[in-house]
């Protein structure tokens, strides 16, 4: 990861010295090896904090929407994930496409610290990975962990790649795996109405409202979100009752049904740790089953399910489990 | 059971004035038709519209009035536009007096003061106006500046033409923002109309209306060689609590629904630019 | 002081359960938070920081004020504080130093002038039992606020090992407590407490965020700060969600909100974020419209507002929940590094 | 006011019926005039297509009291605007499975497709739902309990 770093850091300084773009959108250095946070560089002096690590996870394309609006180009990484969502914010016109500089790179998966912390591990003081062994050095001492046990969820199944890319930093290809992603959403889809109300009474009252989900969502692009909108009658800063526990997450989900490309970062940002990426995966996973196969951010054109239709589709009552009767 | 500052009390509505074609004055009074409770000029009470909401609003009539209290309400926003379709007998919620008053029985104590307002603004200043001239003797003299986009904006005009503009030692100067058939008074923006009339700068000022109105009249009684320390203002923020609790109405350390609404201009330098 | 071995501990929970309502926590879907205890609810005291702090015990997220039936032109506004009476009396468990400390912080807010009945009414039947830490983490900076996180105040403080939990009173309402429990308990732990402070004590001095520099933070400052550069770099990847205002322990701002049923109206309260870009928004206009003031705000309350307003008292108290749980790692430490003053490297 | 009598009270459930203007909603007032009988507690409103019915109206409905929804529609192919029901279709489709994902009951929603002329069948449909809800029972899973305070 390092010698990927430090060839991003070479191309950020030399896309700044030149001036071909005005400002680089990437990750700056934390107060430990593990709290990166986005940051825009927009000279090489700001380029000291710069870092890529095994701890970011963050999407980057949400933020091209405010700044790929200022004055000149901007050039951003962008890891494979990130790419899909980054198209489908040019598609529905939300970054102009020509104002952006998409430099896209390599990720072997990120690494989730709370996860890592759950493990045990605390005070960490560096973190090195050699293929599959999370080697952290803390105050207390020296601990390996299995790399597949703490990285983070979205990265658990994940066998994407670049969607758009106007040139690449990518030294170790990730090796295509046999994962089923829907394996969570079948496991619900297997159980009782009652157990699966039961999964999601008790996960849903975990939230906080605090947005986190929807803010960081790349598919919540809307100006003003109807929940902050007191003309909706449906605005609220708190889930008053059960029913708005379901009603924010339920109105979100389908919202983003079609166009939600699994990047994930729900899930990863979400306090409580709620597994929200399986709400959006169940319309993945029936729009898929229903319509034919898509994947949201594969491109930057076209009609997505739910602004298309055949005549022949199943009729609603027709639909169980995700499948047609 | 302690008392409960955020429990309102219910009012009724006795009566309802069209001021202009955006601005109403409503009158309230509690269930027992007596006066639902004291406050001093500048103050404001939290009026609200169960299942629509609550919003913050200056007492426009004066404390001395031992009747009834007035609001005069602006159409716009969510809560107003239901509060202007109300008729007589329509009860709301009160709920205060909260925030500061303006120091009429401290700093304006025998000066000469100067009020100056414009559009809705007059709304807190009325107030302090007709307190002012309940205790007229304890006052010097009394100068008002008063200007509105046209002659149906200028609230209460009928107040001002049949009572104020026939006191003696009062000086009401109106002015609208262009020229209108009709009106053979002052056309111009207020605080153009101030620097002409040269007033004389060791009056203590009062300024209310909207904020870019209030920016360039300060400027231009600071040119005239009025002192900061005796120039009052008034702000506006969202407020839910009025007490200084919700969190959302501050100015740097300063709550608006606590520390405010009136403000000494010298304090407000103090402040951090947020309002 | 007192002891009572771990496995006692469910019938310490169910003894008190006797008389009062416990509030401790509890794991649920994975996480850990504070909820009413019950027989077969798993209890985590070994859980450094729940993802809500205890505030919500006197401070709920959501709370009702009152109700209005509304007929024809009439309004009544019917108080629904009655309820509190027939409350039971309340056990919170297991409180933080830090946490404590933030219970402190809300006080000052609520019970000033004019009182919060609301809040007054669940502080005054609740009795706390704090908890001393004994494995505090690299996020952790309570010593900056002077919070001893291992002689928490409290009605009761406790302290927990690997065998036992140690118990001492505080307060009257401590004394009445422990009464009520005195057959679970048996005397002793002095010695293995003052070890358990010594070690805990050696971890603080060398957490990373031990030594931070506030010497900026001070009203004169104010304009200073507020006017700082940084905030714009500070803030740049801020989603503006609410994560960081709803786990902190000292966050309190709120919004009334009303609830058309099919009866009539309830009025209730409920948690605001400063970093919601309606929080300021008024028919007419913003005060802030863009993030970068709204979070130079949240962090300006924490570390100048509020101290100006409450004689120095910070409203930061080193939880470190923020520090954990920003989805994109801004925290209020990385404010202090930069603007607190010269010795935070 | 506790109820003192034994008796256990009957349980009517509250139907919400989105209907095309174009289609069922005449298909309901054909039933009218043709003298069916379907139950009292369907609330029929009226929408100027099925297509305008967004998510968030069946979920106020379930909100607000509903124990079913149910929407109506002009047939695949026949609508107005040529198009609205196919969309309506998918949407649908995708919402019930997915409320059903959510471990609410699949029988309180039902999407149906009724014409100006079938004054019968609407009556049957409707007929046919309220029995399926009242088997059911009261909504429990997606409903808000303020909405119910005081009754």
């Amino acid at each position: 990861m390092k010698e990927v770093e430090m060839k991003m850091l070479e191309r950020a300084k030399a896309l700044l010295e030149s001036g071909e773009v005005a400002r680089v959108v990437a990750w700056k250095k934390g107060d430990f090896c593990f709290d990166p946070s986005p940051a825009v560089f927009e000279s090489v002096e700001e380029l000291d904090t710069f870092v890529y690590d095994w701890f970011c996870g963050a999407n980057l394309s949400k933020y091209l929407i405010q700044i790929a609006k200022k004055e000149g180009k901007t050039a951003v990484f962008l890891k494979p994930c990130d790419t899909y969502s980054f198209n489908q914010l040019v598609k529905e016109h939300r970054i102009d496409r020509e104002k952006v500089y998409v430099i896209a790179v390599e990720c072997l998966a990120k690494l989730d610290v709370e996860k890592m912390k759950a493990k045990g591990v605390s005070m960490i003081e560096s973190v090195e990975v050699v293929d599959k062994d999370v080697h952290v050095k803390t105050a207390y001492g020296e601990e390996t962990l299995y790399k597949p046990d703490v990285v983070l969820t979205k990265c658990e199944t994940c066998n994407k790649t670049h969607q758009a890319k106007d040139e690449e930093i990518i030294l170790h290809e990730r090796p295509e795996r046999d994962v089923n992603r829907f394996a969570e959403v079948e496991k619900l889809e297997a159980m009782t109405e009652d157990e699966r109300f039961a999964f999601w009474r008790n996960q849903l009252s975990k939230c906080i409202r605090c947005n986190a989900c929807r803010n960081v969502c790349p598919a919540c692009s809307c100006v003003k979100c109807v929940f902050d909108n007191p003309a909706s009658g449906i605005s609220a800063k708190a889930n008053d009752d059960q029913f708005e526990e379901q009603l924010f997450h339920i109105i979100r989900a389908f919202h983003v049904a079609g166009r939600c490309t699994d990047c994930g970062e729900c899930s990863r940002v979400c306090p409580q740790n709620i597994p929200l990426h399986l709400l959006n995966r169940k319309f993945i996973k029936d729009i898929d089953g229903l319509y034919g196969e898509f994947q949201a951010g594969e491109t930057t054109e076209g009609k997505t399910p739910l602004t298309s239709f055949t005549e022949g589709d199943v009729e609603p009552k027709d639909v169980f489990n995700g499948e047609a009767k | 059971m302690i008392e409960e500052t955020l429990i309102p009390k219910v009012g009724v509505i006795t009566d309802v004035r069209k001021d202009t074609p955006d601005v109403k004055t409503f009158r309230v009074v509690g269930t027992d038709g007596k006066k639902l409770f004291q406050h001093m000029p500048g103050q404001c009470a939290m009026v609200s519209v169960p299942g629509v909401g609550e919003c913050m609003f200056s007492i426009t009539s004066s404390p001395t009035n031992e009747e009834y209290m007035e609001f005069s309400i602006k159409k716009c926003g969510c809560v107003t536009e239901v509060i202007h379709a109300m008729e007589v007998g329509q009860q709301i919620t009160v709920r205060g007096p909260y925030g500061k008053n303006f120091p009429v029985e401290e700093d304006f104590k025998g000066k000469d003061l100067l009020f100056i307002a414009g559009g809705i603004g007059l709304a807190p200043l009325r107030s302090v106006i007709n307190y002012v001239r309940h205790y007229r003797d304890h006052y010097g003299k009394v100068v008002i500046v008063y200007g509105a986009r046209s002659k149906d904006d200028l609230v209460d005009i009928e107040e001002i033409q049949t009572e104020w503009m026939n006191e003696p030692n009062i000086e009401v100067y109106l002015t609208i923002d262009r020229p209108q058939e009709g009106w053979d008074g002052h056309v111009g923006f207020v605080p153009a109309y101030v620097k002409e009339l040269g007033l004389d700068p060791n009056m203590t000022a009062v300024l209310c209306g909207p904020p870019i109105m209030i920016k360039f009249t300060l400027a231009g009684l600071l040119e005239l060689g009025f002192e900061k320390s005796r120039v009052y203002t008034t702000l506006e923020l969202r407020m839910k609590c009025g007490v200084g609790k919700c969190g959302r109405c501050n100015v740097g350390d300063k709550f608006v629904c606590k520390d405010g609404p009136v403000f000494r201009m010298t304090e407000l330098d103090e402040l951090p630019d947020e309002y | 002081m007192y002891r009572i071995s771990k496995e006692k501990l469910n019938d310490l929970y169910a003894k008190i359960n006797e008389t009062s309502g416990l509030y401790i926590p509890v794991k649920r879907a994975g996480e850990v938070n504070y909820a009413v205890w019950g027989e077969g609810k798993e209890v985590s005291l070994e859980t450094l920081k729940t993802v809500k702090s205890p505030k919500s015990m006197f401070f709920p997220q959501t709370e009702n004020m009152m109700k209005f039936k509304t007929d024809g032109k009439n309004i009544e506004v019917i108080d629904v504080r009655e309820q509190f009476d027939e409350r039971r009396p309340f056990v919170l468990f297991g409180v933080k130093a830090c946490d404590y400390k933030a219970i402190e912080v809300l006080d000052k807010v609520f019970l000033g002038d004019p009182v919060d009945s609301y809040y007054k009414m669940r502080r005054e039947t609740t009795t706390i039992v704090t908890l001393a830490c004994s494995r505090p983490e690299e996020s952790c900076f309570c010593k900056v606020f002077d919070v001893d996180a291992t002689a928490p105040q409290g009605d009761v403080t406790t302290w927990l090992d690997a065998e036992y939990l140690y118990w001492q009173a505080n307060t009257e309402k401590g004394e009445a407590l422990t009464a009520l429990v005195q057959e679970l308990l048996e005397e002793g732990g002095e010695t293995e407490v003052a070890t358990q402070q010594a070690q805990t004590k050696a971890v603080i001095e060398r957490l990373p965020f031990s030594n931070l520099d506030l010497s900026r933070f001070t009203p004169e400052n104010l304009n200073a700060l507020f006017n700082e550069k940084e905030w714009e770099e500070m803030s740049e990847a801020c989603l503006g969600c609410g994560t960081c205002t709803f786990v902190c322990p000292t966050c309190q701002c709120f919004d009334i909100r009303d609830f058309k049923t099919n009866e009539g109206v309830i009025r209730y309260r409920c948690w605001d974020s400063c970093m919601y870009s309606d929080f300021t928004l008024m028919a007419h206009g913003n005060s802030r419209t863009t993030q970068m003031q709204r979070f130079r705000q949240r962090f300006m309350h924490k570390l100048v507002y509020y101290p100006s307003q409450y004689d120095g008292t910070y409203s930061c108290v080193g939880c470190g929940r923020c520090v954990n749980k920003c989805p994109q790692n801004l925290n209020i430490v990385k404010v202090i590094k930069t603007l607190g003053g010269k010795n935070n490297d | 006011m506790q109820d003192v009598s034994t008796e256990k009270k009957e349980f009517t459930p509250n139907i919400v019926a989105f209907c095309c203007n174009w289609c069922s909603y005449a298909g309901a007032d054909l039933a009218g005039s043709s003298r069916l009988t379907y139950p009292a507690n369907v609330k029929i409103i009226r929408v100027p297509c099925s297509c305008r019915v967004n998510p968030m109206f069946v979920l106020k409905a379930f909100q607000r009291g509903a124990d079913g929804v149910i929407l109506c529609g002009c047939h695949p192919g026949d609508c107005h605007y040529v198009t609205g029901n196919y969309y309506t279709r998918r949407r649908m489709a995708l919402l019930y499975s997915f409320l059903n994902y959510m471990g609410i009951e699949k029988e309180r929603t039902r999407v149906e497709w009724v014409s100006a002329a079938e004054g019968a069948r609407f009556a049957s449909v409707m007929n046919d739902f309220v029995k399926q809800v009242t088997e059911l029972g009261e909504n429990k899973r997606l409903t808000d309990l303020r909405v119910k305070e005081g009754e």
